[in-house]
């Protein structure tokens, strides 16, 4: 009976850290109400989560009109970055010489502050929807790139030795052996771009837009309507958990050995 | 395709309406309630014109009008002039607003008074080269010292958050910082710059056109000035319901503030003109030789070329 | 007709910090059609150095090397080659992982699952079809990497130490089994072992290394009829050919 | 002989390699210049190579002072990250409650935009070199410790066993094992935040600030001087540049083994 | 005084896609102070999960371990445990990786290399100090991993399958290197072969497990007198044992 009450205590426990974030983030929620209502700090400095919830939902068509717009941009943006992004990490891994080439470059494109170039974005490329789905790329396409650069190199050199005496090609000992090598780096590198590209999309809207999230941010600003800033930041931050989230789900589905792996210590599921 | 709708009339022809992107300068605010007006009224649809309005990052509303990206925009007078001495091609096609309604602000409690009170205290602003050269020659007119003052560039803040902790005063306008301050009961003290000189009293903000639009499609820039026009005079006429517009455009805002800086501003816009827009020559070459008299620029601008009233709708 | 493999003067040697490391030292060897050729050597002699050479893993040698009368760097052939590890995929299963020589040969998957099947029981693997690696044991996972090694269609089997981590009953299993498929299929088979008793229980010759640098201190033919049994190893001869190893090793 | 040749052929490929870097940039460059001139694009929508290095030589000391201001803070601020990051992936590695607690709160913090919140981090932190670093901070903590805490996690468990049966304590087997085994992702880490850190200033400043290279752009573009703009962003670049070098030359001195691996494929060093 | 390691009743089983492993069924096995006890058993049948959990390394059993007398979950005993896999670190080099568990102990630096220089030529490691783990032959890494655990400051040793990659030279070197320690050290040592020879040569008594899941097929006393050389293996006894193990095991 001891391995089974070993069993029951694991799940427990499990099922406890499953809910300790929401815990956390609810707690911090709970605190940051109560410093707000004890120090009565006003509103336009800091408006309590309450106040902000209800603002959100008094407005939340109009911010939903306006998060369709911006989601829009970052999911475009973000499919882009992941097929530029693997593709390019592809071109590298096979032929050093593009890399050499290409990854100074990439690492320069990081170090360049878009909002500085902001106006010259726009000269470049109208005010339409490019700009916005440019800048997204720009923010997620680097760490899907290099993260997976890295994964494509992490493969064990002996396996790769193997597959071609067996007389793979180089296709083959790319699907089998490279590729599974990278994945959970390129998973990695994904999630990073998911947490990135909404805040991207919305950098982008700041260049200079007619709607969309970022917009609508500067705009409840300069009316000194800080609660609604604050609901649209919250619908920034849930949307990009969202799409973090989902990336993680699909990364449990590709990469079944990883969770196997997960439990080696456990004998006991 | 170039829409030759001349009539001004309804509209009704089959031609798709001509697309122009106008660019604000600022978030929505009451300068920009004749725009909003005449596109809700259906003004710029009566001249076939599908106007798309876009709000820019901080400093970009020139550079996308003089390259071509927005036909038209919201600038400042001294805006164009910096810019064509740069050599970016962008023409002052009609005033918002007749008078200079501008000022520097603080609250009430840092006892600013005077530019002689602008000595030791921080200045926050939108990063452009102007700031720190009115406020020099304001200062110099008192004998003050503009090395006293700390110059903070904080971009598009705005007033109450900057002066909320570090910064002393700010450059607004008193239609709408002004009135806000009144509406939220936070009493400012103000000194506006047309009281300090009269060449000061410039055009600020305008409606600007690149010169390529202008000497390429003067047809389109005549329709679109008469529909800003007619925006510009309802909302003269219809304060309320001109704050209306503005409100359902950027549901977001103060609807108090709004309301009242519509009432303040509305009959600014035409003011003692003959029309609304029109921009008097000596207000550009007074302005331009103060600056020039300063040594704030390096050479007199040629204001033939820096604005323009042969588009605005003769009465 | 020529050798399978023919090895001549063959030198490798490893540089590490400005020092070098002679490993090979002018060896020579030969593998004919249908030969079975086995090494041993002294731990560390260089022994797996030669098949990586083999097996066009490594450039940095001098001496000629043929496959098939073909000069080895203009070669291409697929060769069945057991590294001394085990060099199973993590990420796939036990049935994926050995399946895959089949795959890369072009069979479609449930027809390379049901060729596995049948072979798993003789492994010892029956059961395990879905385990990933970290469940298996040494002596599995060796016979996994076997398994796989014989499904790789070529005429040249290299195998470094395929029964290292066996017990002494699979063992022999293992190699009952590996001489029928040899005697079934007439493959040319070089194998690295450090059992003298299992290198003339499956040889037809073998070759003795010696101490790094390695050179070959002898290469003895093994003159014990096919097919041969474990009733073999008792005979006289065996016992002679043990003791030959046995002194030339030392 | 024969290795000779081929000994060279490599020292001679990898002098090649190790300059294609500097060829792709220089071409760039060139092209750029040539575009510039043959197009007649004006000065203000895109200034050529060669009118940026006159500008950026003619106000080199403005320029130098301000690259000064945004270094002083995006090193502040890398430091910092590097210490509180390592730290908390340290944390997270050891006690997995603390880690289900923060890591959401992490994810979170990178999805919000910061710029939404320019009037609020003024209000709450002023103009000073506080908001600046916290930028820096907010922008470099996060690649550090999630690359540090990923690679915690890549160690061996079966070597991690060893040593608990060897009788290590914690703080042994965590140097000498999971420490080890981390460090490459670290330093990966590191390159990403090194690559971000001034972008960060320069954003930071953006905020308000009364100097730095984000300062002095917003005066350069709202003076028409976008000659000048490009300038600075070269500035910013070279910096960030020469930062992630400098990372990456650490990591040679720190992890040499990853450099021996480098040349395992080689038998002729 | 009572046994080293006592173990009684143990049970074992895995669980995998809701599929129960049973590897371990009712194991009693007893180590007394400095006795030399080998286990033999078909591959995969449960030898490295016995050690496994003896080294507090899994948990999810049922019955008995104590070591000495002190019951296992409640034991922090240290010991000297080498794994099936070498477990060498990529980024330490040869003296590094060795010295390991005497840095653990508390030993200066200097001390330690001084201790290893001493033994590497009996491994057959020395010229390797500096070497990293890719630079080193199987049997190389091997005596490496011998080496590190015999360093181990512990009076059990447990070695899994500590000879499987050496050639026969090299084993019988280490064999008789083992046994010298042994005599001298008299630590009790639990020994997982797969050559009954070595088995005999080296145990006090030996436990032939059966296939999974395992159980005790035969706990077997082998009374052949101390110090053992090479010449015992000629012996009848000797060849009565073997026979008697590999007739159990089969
Ligand atoms: N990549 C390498 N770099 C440097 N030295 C190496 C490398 N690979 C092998 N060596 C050295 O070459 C020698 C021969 O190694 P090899 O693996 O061929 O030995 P082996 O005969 O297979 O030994 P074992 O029976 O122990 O597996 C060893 O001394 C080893 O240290
Ligand atoms: N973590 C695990 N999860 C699931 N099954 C496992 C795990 N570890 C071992 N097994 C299974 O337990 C059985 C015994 O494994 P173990 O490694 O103890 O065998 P062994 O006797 O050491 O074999 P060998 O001599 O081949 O090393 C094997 O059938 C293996 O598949
Ligand atoms: C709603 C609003 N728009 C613009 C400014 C900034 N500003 C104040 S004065 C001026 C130009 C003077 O010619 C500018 C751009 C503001 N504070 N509030
Ligand atoms: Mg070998
Ligand atoms: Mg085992």
């Amino acid at each position: 009976m001891k391995r089974y009450t070993n069993t029951e205590l694991k799940l427990k426990n499990s099922f406890f850290i499953k809910r300790l974030p929401f815990l956390s983030v609810f707690s911090i929620i709970m605190l940051w109400e109560a410093l707000v209502r004890i120090l009565k700090i006003p509103s336009y400095i800091l408006p309590g989560p309450y106040e902000v919830g209800m603002s959100l939902f008094e407005s939340r068509k109009i911010i939903l009109s306006h998060t369709v717009v911006t989601s829009t941009e970052a999911i475009l943006g973000f499919i882009l970055s992941t097929i530029t992004g693997l593709a390019l990490a592809f071109v590298m891994n096979r032929w050093k010489t593009v890399k050499s080439i290409l990854y100074p470059l990439l690492v320069i494109s990081q170090t360049i502050p878009i909002i500085a170039l902001a106006p010259l974005i726009l000269i470049w490329m109208g005010v339409g929807v490019l700009p916005k789905i440019m800048v997204v790329v720009l923010v997620c396409f680097f760490p899907i790139c290099v993260s997976t650069t890295e994964g494509l190199q992490s493969a064990d050199p002996d396996m790769i030795n193997l597959m071609k005496v067996m007389g793979a090609d180089h296709l083959k000992i790319f699907r089998e052996v490279v590729l599974p090598s990278a994945l959970p780096q390129f998973f990695s590198g994904l999630k990073i771009a998911a947490t990135y590209s909404i805040m991207g999309a919305v950098i982008g809207e700041w260049l200079g837009a007619k709607s969309g999230l970022g917009i609508y941010m500067t705009r409840t600003m300069s009316s000194y309507r800080t609660d609604l800033l604050f609901a649209s930041i919250v619908v920034v931050v849930v949307t990009s958990i969202f799409l973090f989230m989902i990336i993680e789900i699909i990364e449990k589905l590709i990469i079944p050995w990883n969770r196997v792996k997960d439990i080696k210590g456990d004998d006991v599921k | 395709s170039t829409n030759q709708n001349k009539d001004g009339g309804t509209g009704q022809d089959t031609k798709t309406p001509d697309k122009i992107i106008f660019t604000l300068d600022w978030a929505p605010n009451t300068n920009h309630t004749g725009i909003y007006a005449a596109k809700a009224k259906g003004f710029f649809e009566e001249e076939g014109l599908d106007v798309e309005i876009i709000q820019p990052g901080q400093n970009t509303a020139d550079q996308l009008v003089a390259s071509g990206n927005a036909q038209f925009g919201i600038g400042y007078q001294e805006g164009v002039t910096l810019a064509r001495l740069e050599g970016l091609p962008i023409v002052s096609i009609a005033a918002v607003i007749q008078h200079n309604t501008s000022a520097f602000a603080a609250p009430k409690s840092k006892n600013i008074n005077t530019p002689k009170d602008f000595e030791g205290k921080k200045y926050a602003g939108w990063g452009s080269p102007i700031e720190e050269a009115t406020l020099k020659a304001l200062m110099d007119k008192y004998n003050a010292d503009i090395n006293e003052v700390t110059i903070l560039t904080t971009g598009a803040t705005d007033f109450f958050a900057t002066t909320e902790k570090d910064a002393d005063f700010a450059w607004i306008y008193y239609g709408w910082d002004g009135i806000a301050s009144k509406i939220k009961n936070k009493p400012i003290s103000y000194i506006m710059l047309k009281d300090e000189d009269k060449a000061l009293d410039y055009y600020t903000p305008v409606i600007t056109a690149g010169e390529k639009t202008i000497s390429e499609n003067p047809d389109l820039v005549k329709r679109f000035l008469r529909a800003a026009a007619k925006g510009y005079d309802y909302a003269a006429q219809n304060p309320e319901g001109a704050a209306n517009i503005l409100l359902s455009n950027a549901p977001e805002l103060d609807s108090a503030l709004v309301i009242e800086s519509q009432k303040w501003l509305s009959p600014k816009y035409k003011d003692d003109a003959p029309v609304w827009g029109l921009q008097k020559k000596e207000v550009w070459e007074e302005y331009t030789k103060w600056l020039y008299d300063r040594k704030l620029i390096d050479e007199m601008l040629d204001v033939d070329k820096a604005f323009t009233n042969d588009f605005l709708p003769e009465k | 007709m020529g050798p399978k493999i023919e090895i001549s003067n063959l030198h490798k040697s490893f540089y590490r910090d400005g020092v070098t490391l002679d490993v090979l030292k002018d060896i020579n060897m030969k593998v004919y059609d249908g030969e079975f050729v086995s090494v041993i050597g002294p731990s560390g002699c260089g022994k797996s150095t030669i098949f990586n050479i083999i097996c066009n893993l490594s450039s940095g040698y001098t001496g000629n090397i043929s496959i098939d009368g073909v000069d080895l760097k203009s070669s291409k052939k697929r060769m069945a080659y057991m590294h001394q590890k085990d060099l199973l995929m993590p990420w796939k299963n036990l049935k994926d992982n050995i399946s895959l020589p089949l795959e890369i040969q072009g069979m479609d998957k449930k027809e390379a699952y049901e060729k596995i099947y049948e072979m798993l029981p003789v492994f010892g693997l029956e059961g395990f079809e879905n385990a990933y690696t970290f469940e298996l044991s040494g002596g599995m996972k060796q016979r996994a990497a076997l398994l796989r090694t014989f499904l790789i269609d070529s005429d040249i089997m290299l195998l470094d130490e395929p029964f290292g981590a066996l017990d002494a009953i699979n063992r022999d299993k293992m190699q009952l089994w590996l001489l029928s498929i040899w005697e079934k299929f007439k493959r040319s088979v070089l194998f690295i072992t450090h059992s003298i008793d299992e290198a003339i229980f499956l040889s037809d010759r073998i070759y003795v290394l010696s101490d790094r640098p390695a050179t070959v201190k002898l290469g003895l033919s093994i003159d014990i009829e096919r097919p041969r049994n474990k009733g073999h190893i008792t005979s006289s001869r065996f016992n002679e050919y043990k003791a030959l190893l046995f002194n030339t090793l030392e």
